[in-house]
């Protein structure tokens, strides 16, 4: 029940959020903007054009799309973003869903590998290079976040967190945060890691590898990549700031109005990624591993002041 | 005089311990982060307010106003003179960067790392002797210790030295106040003095030395050796 | 900070949208639904167009606000905005990259250049207006184009 | 004699007979009998090991078959899981070896090598006294050394590959010899019950360990004794480098586990913070060395490295929690190292037999000429796939839920483990992570730039699927992977067994379709994520048919910017996708790069040709190995002086060496 509304709010919000934040970006830079809903109106246009199978490219190229989608809905089911209680929580813990994720851009930048372009091959080294340098930073919050509870099963992170709000505010706490959002902002490429609007190749990562799908794969990728910012901002959300969250047996007025909460904190959220964004330029992509080794440091901060403040 | 004091009730004293502890914490690792030598200066001040706001928590909670008068004083010293001084310096010598580090960013935030978990290990034994929610906070005064120790050894530019020397600085006095509550406020005065002192001498040999070389990077300093 | 006191003393830049007759939408475009993607190719410009271009999608005029965007490739584009008379070295590059649009695909030709040759016509290195190579769907005129000329040309595509 | 006796000396039997084979049948039967021969015996090798497993024990002693000692064997659950993963090698390595050996490598010696080699690795788990052990360790060295000088006809890279292997693997033998042979004086009797009930002192006991954790690391190619591994691996025929990678290494783990956990029963911290911080240098720097790999063997051999390394982080934090009395959580880390051995033997041998294909297809393994093997190979190029997304550690995979496993295990210590504890399982987690993120790259790049896109070389360009029986090998390897990845819960119970003779205790695992841990509450269920991800991606299909309106897919060019037609020359190749990598661990790494311009004859400022050369040395061996080979050779030459050729001066020496021994005796009595 909760799991299914979640999947469908992700599904369908993600998009949303994706022009919310265009939008706050736009009015901070003097301009109109296109209105929140113009990625639904873009996906609507590419699933309607033509597929395309460039020269020598395959299944793999083929499949990268579709895998990239599934592994954010699986993800979208199992993160507590409405209700703690998922029937998929036994099926995967935190780890799973980091790995599920890594899983996903394993996919696209083998289909950016597969179409042998040069700027598919580069955007794709990037990629894993991002994601191999954000991995220990990840794992290690995971570790400080689970120290307290003894699990890494989110519904139960979650559910303590809701239980003692006052620990939020505990240094491991706030160190992890502020790790996970840096890892947040380099998973999803925004601005300082990636820069999502960019036009010019040689600065690209994400983009990099997309420069050859058309049309409905086109489609499934931005939708994917929405959908995992949302689900990553709501993770974030839910592990630091789970008011209002639906406990245990929620009735369907629970979820709805948990529904309602979750995503004026995931916009709230977005909103304010997105006015960063316009204070800050992107790093130059051998300073991005300075950036990391940051969020590492304080992960390992956070480990440390879970076991010696506790 | 006790009386007429705010009291700190322990779940709130604690979380703002805590804060006022992991600020301090945060903006001495940051200094290793950054390059612009007008941004560690203000990454200096910042942790010169989060050294006085814990000292009036402690100030606030053991109800001792003399303590929350020095920790207003550290705070003015270490937030606002001091950094103005070597702001001042920073723009006689011109705005620079700390363009090479003798170890890169990315690996001294490692080191950092492993320094901080050194600290920890090191300090338990203090911990353990009287274990209160300030003596817990004594590792991250120790880990700033070295991260400033570190910051000295590994910077070329001279005012990130001073900046680490400077950290050294800090993290005694946080030492001092986490553990006993405070030295004597003369000696404190006299600490202070000295660092000001330090602080003063290092500026008019920046603009003796601008003046000389057109420069500060410490490297070039060991030409006046040979 | 400051540059949170220039946001906030700024304001809103863009300039109001003027007023369409609705319904005005080229037929070929109906089916992208307002929203236009647009690769630009300078296929021998003398770069005036391109300026005029920039300022379209600058905060004045702020041509994003009706769904219309550029991107990094032609596969992600509904529509090229070719610039310039189509020089010999950029007409293959031209219809390549013509072919590489999937399809519902348009072309815009920018300018009196990507027209008829403009002032470029009969030159040596000059193949021919855009028209000549790809399949032409709008054109606007202007040596260079007014902004305002772009911006509602561009309306017309995306309906908005 | 009981059903795994049986197995077991059937399995031996049949190694015996196809070495016969192999040695005496004419070329056209040679490979088949052997082949088959070898394949039986593992068949036969995996189910005296999964009898074992099961709990049912053998033991044996043939006083008559070695002079002094005789032959003591015994098989219980822990080395019935090592038979039975060197059995499954072994099956999957020796169908694939006949399709493999056909051209150059059917020569009598290699057919016959084999299956003694297997025969010795079936032996050694089964060992169960001091010499008889050594004597199985040594022939199983013998045998390997064999194999891989096997192609030094055809390259010289093979000689030179066999002489580190033959050195190091020597030197390991001795330090294992010197450390069991203590052991058995200090115990009084050299059978392995003997020393399990021996006491010894404290400092006796460390080096013994310490002495056999250098010789099985050797062995497992654990930094700084790894050298040898990615030379030696990479330069075997693909079957057998399947069989030592897979299989031959995991005999260092098997050590380690029995002498330190078992004869030993644990120690003090000190003893698995070794072993734990040994493992994790190597999870690390294997990893980093396979990451910036241009040869896809070596790039294999570097990251058995790494996963040995990882197998060592889990072997040496069950000791330490066994060391601070947390048997549950000690239960589970050694669980999860032995899972991981298992896995690791799964894809490795996939990935191995897959490797060799591809270079019996196009004649090389430099991932910078390889490239569209995907439409020219296109089984190979799956069943690749399936070996690296296992070795990639992400679900779903095999490996992820053994380093899952691990993870779990580490993370969870935090509370109980004291201050070591806390410093060391943060970076312990750490290390996982970062090697479990690099190895997500390395093995992007290996599949990503081996198969895929266009062939970057003319040798590419001609490959052409392999033959049905190595297809057949690695396909058994791969349904071996697929069953470890999706139901692990079939094996942990019978792995708890192996586990319980080293730490004794009820099992870590349990559960049926999800993984539950004994007193954590984490759970995951491989299988279940499996099938979400199966639904959620033919949902996303279903979805896009629906939404679609043109659904023809047209073919066009590539997007070259308008340009000519992209070349393979523009494509990037695995040094190009390696570099950031490089550049970001520079000071790890330490890569050697120089450019030469040659200028054009009338001018300086024209250039002709430019010459680029990177390479990434490995650094340890540099500066470790080259001083002490350096020191090595000079003592070398001083000893040549002693040696002069005269006869008088050999008896001279044999003259003061003998009043010299009188001398000491006369001045210590």
């Amino acid at each position: 029940m909760g799991a299914v509304l979640q999947v469908v709010l992700v599904a369908v919000g993600s998009p949303l959020l994706v022009g919310m934040m265009r939008q706050v970006r736009a009015r901070l830079e003097g301009r109109a903007g296109a209105g929140i809903g113009q990625p639904w109106r873009d996906l609507r246009k590419l699933v309607r054009k033509e597929p395309i199978a460039p020269d020598g490219t395959g299944w793999v190229f083929r499949a990268a799309p579709l895998l990239l989608a599934g592994t954010v809905l699986v993800v979208a089911a199992v993160v507590p973003l409405v209700s703690t209680t998922s029937p998929l929580d036994e099926v995967a813990d935190l780890f799973a869903v980091v790995a599920l994720l890594a899983l996903g851009s394993v996919a696209l930048a083998l289909g950016a590998l597969d179409t042998s372009t040069a700027f598919g091959g580069m955007g794709a080294s990037r990629e894993m290079i991002v994601l191999a340098l954000v991995e220990p930073t990840i794992l290690l919050s995971v570790f400080a976040l689970s120290v307290r509870v003894g699990t890494t099963n989110l519904g139960t992170i979650v559910t303590s967190a809701v239980a003692d709000p006052l620990a939020v505010i505990s240094p491991a706490s706030l160190l992890a945060a502020a790790a996970l959002a840096i890892v947040t902002i380099a998973e999803t490429g925004r601005i300082p890691v990636d820069n999502p609007s960019t036009h010019l190749e040689l600065t690209m990562i994400h983009e990099a590898m997309v420069l050859e799908y058309a049309g409905p794969d086109l489609a499934l990728i931005e939708w994917a990549s929405a959908m995992r910012l949302s689900v990553l901002l709501g993770l974030l959300t839910s592990l630091f700031a789970p008011w209002g969250i639906a406990t245990g047996n929620a009735g369907l007025l629970a979820l709805l109005l948990a529904a309602v909460v979750v995503i004026a904190k995931v916009a709230l959220l977005g909103a304010l990624l997105a006015a960063g964004e316009v204070f800050m330029a992107k790093l130059r992509l051998f300073r991005i591993p300075e950036l990391l080794a940051g969020s590492f440091l304080m992960a390992l901060l956070a480990v440390a002041a879970s076991f010696f403040l506790a | 005089m006790t009386e007429t004091m705010f009291t700190l009730p322990p779940s709130l004293y604690v979380p703002l311990l805590d804060l006022a502890c992991g600020a301090f914490l945060l903006t001495g690792m940051m200094v290793l982060w950054r390059r612009d030598l007008a941004a560690i200066v203000r990454l200096f001040a910042l942790q010169g307010i989060a050294l006085a706001a814990l000292i009036v928590v402690l100030g606030v909670y053991e109800q001792d106003v003399e303590l929350v008068a020095v920790g207003l004083g550290v705070g003015a010293l270490r937030a606002g003179l001091l950094p103005y001084l070597m702001r001042r310096a920073l723009i006689a010598g011109g705005a620079g960067r700390e363009v090479r580090p003798v170890v890169n960013v990315a690996t001294s935030l490692l080191v950092a790392a492993v320094l901080a978990m050194l600290a920890y290990a090191v300090a338990q034994p203090l911990i353990r002797l009287s274990p209160t929610p300030a003596t817990q906070a004594v590792p991250i005064a120790l880990t700033v210790l070295l991260v400033g120790f570190f910051v000295l050894v590994t910077r070329r530019r001279a005012l990130s030295q001073v900046v680490g020397f400077l950290l050294m600085d800090n993290a005694i006095t946080m030492t001092a106040f986490l553990t006993t509550s405070g030295v004597p406020l003369v000696v404190e005065l006299g600490i202070s003095m000295d660092v000001l002192l330090a602080v003063l001498v290092f500026q008019v040999l920046t603009t003796r030395m601008r003046a000389a070389f057109g420069g500060t990077d410490l490297d070039e300093l060991r030409e006046l050796h040979d | 900070m400051s540059l949170w006191q220039k946001i906030r003393k700024t304001g809103r830049v863009a300039e109001p949208a003027p007023e369409r007759a609705p319904g005005n939408v080229l037929p070929a475009a109906a089916e992208l639904g307002g929203s236009v993607q647009l690769r630009h190719v300078d296929a021998g410009s003398c770069n005036g167009c391109e300026v005029e271009i920039a300022s379209v999608f600058g905060p004045v005029y702020d041509a994003e606000r009706y769904g219309a965007r550029l991107v990094a490739s032609p596969r992600h584009a509904d529509a090229l905005v070719v610039t310039g008379p189509v020089t010999r070295n950029m007409e293959m590059a031209l219809r390549r990259t013509y072919e590489a649009v999937p399809e519902p695909r348009l072309v815009i030709a920018l300018g009196d250049c990507a027209r008829n040759c403009g002032a470029f016509a009969g030159a040596y290195g000059v193949t021919g207006p855009v028209s000549d190579v790809v399949p032409v769907d709008a054109e606007i005129p202007g040596c260079p184009p007014r902004p305002e000329a772009i911006v509602a040309a561009l309306r017309e595509l995306t309906g908005r | 004699m009981n059903l795994v006796g049986t197995l077991f000396c059937t399995a031996l039997a049949i190694c015996a007979l196809s070495a016969l084979a192999g040695l005496a049948t004419p070329t056209r039967l040679r490979l088949p009998l052997a082949g088959l021969g070898t394949a039986g015996a593992g068949a036969l090798g995996t189910a005296a090991g999964l009898a074992a497993l099961l709990g049912e024990s053998w033991s044996a002693w043939l006083p008559e078959l070695l002079p002094l000692a005789g032959v003591r064997l015994a098989i219980d659950p822990l080395a019935g899981l090592f038979l039975a993963v060197t059995g499954v090698v072994a099956l999957c390595a020796a169908i694939y070896g006949i399709g493999y050996s056909r051209d150059g490598l059917d020569g009598r010696v290699v057919q016959a090598a084999a299956p003694l080699f297997v025969a010795a690795m079936l032996l050694v788990p089964a060992a169960a006294s001091v010499s008889t052990f050594l004597v199985a360790w040594e022939l199983m060295a013998i045998t390997s050394l064999l194999l891989v000088v096997a192609d030094h006809r055809h390259r010289s890279a093979v000689g030179e590959a066999g002489l580190w292997y033959g050195v190091m693997t020597h030197l390991g033998f001795v330090a294992i010899l010197a450390g069991l042979l203590a052991f058995a004086a200090g115990a009084g009797g050299e059978s392995f019950d003997q020393l399990r009930q021996a006491e010894l002192s404290p400092a006796l006991r460390g080096t013994v360990f310490l002495a056999t954790v250098v010789g099985f690391a050797s062995k497992a190619g654990i930094v700084p004794l790894h050298v040898w591994l990615p030379r030696a691996h990479p330069e075997a025929p693909s079957q057998i480098s399947a069989l030592m990678s897979a299989a031959m290494v995991n005999m260092g783990v098997y050590g380690i586990v029995r002498v330190g956990l078992d004869l030993l029963h644990g120690g003090p911290v000190w003893w698995w913070m070794v072993v734990l911080i040994a493992g994790a240098i190597s999870a690390l720097y294997g990893i980093l060395q396979a990451a910036v790999s241009a040869d896809l063997k070596r790039l294999l051999g570097h990251s058995t490295t790494e996963n040995m390394g990882l197998v060592l982080i889990g072997v040496g934090a069950a000791g330490l929690f066994a060391a601070w009395g947390n048997a549950v959580l000690a239960a589970l880390a050694l669980t999860a190292a032995l899972l991981h051995v298992v896995n690791h033997a799964g894809f490795k041998t996939l990935l191995f037999l897959a490797a060799g294909s591809v270079q019996r297809a196009t004649g090389t393994r430099d991932l910078d000429q390889l490239g569209g093997l995907r439409t020219r190979m296109p089984y190979t190029t799956g069943l690749f796939a399936v070996g690296a997304l296992c070795a990639s550690a992400l679900p779903p995979g095999n490996a992820f839920v053994s380093e899952w496993l691990l993870l779990q295990s580490l993370i969870h210590a935090l509370p109980t483990s004291g201050v070591v504890g806390a410093v060391t399982m943060p970076l312990a987690v750490g290390v996982i992570a970062l090697s479990a993120g690099l190895a997500v790259a390395t093995f992007v790049k290996a599949f990503g730039i081996g198969f895929l896109a266009k062939p970057r070389g003319p040798e590419a360009a001609r490959a052409a699927e392999s033959p049905p029986a190595m297809l057949g090998g690695m396909a058994l390897a791969a349904c071996c992977c697929l069953v470890l990845a999706l139901a692990p819960t079939a094996i942990l119970p019978v792995l708890s067994h192996a586990v319980a003779v080293a730490l004794p205790g009820p099992g870590a695992v349990t559960g049926e379709v999800s993984l539950h841990l004994a007193g954590i509450s984490s759970v995951i269920s491989p299988l279940l994520i499996a099938v979400a991800l199966g639904v959620a991606v033919a949902g996303t299909l279903a979805l896009t048919r629906v939404v679609a309106t043109r659904r023809v897919r047209r073919a066009a060019r590539l997007w070259d910017c308008g340009g000519g037609p992209m070349s393979a020359r523009m494509e990037y190749t695995a040094t190009s996708f390696a570099e950031p990598l490089q550049r970001v661990f520079d000071n790890v790494l330490a890569p050697e790069s120089d450019v030469d311009v040659t200028p054009v004859k009338e001018s300086a400022y024209l250039v002709e040709s430019v010459r680029f050369r990177a390479k990434v040395p490995d650094r340890i061996e540099r500066r470790l190995y080259e001083p002490v080979l350096s020191v090595l050779t000079f003592v070398g030459r001083g000893a040549r002086h002693l040696a002069t050729g005269s006869v008088h001066r050999y008896l001279a020496y044999g003259f003061w060496a003998l009043t010299g021994a009188l001398i000491m005796l006369a001045v210590f009595q």
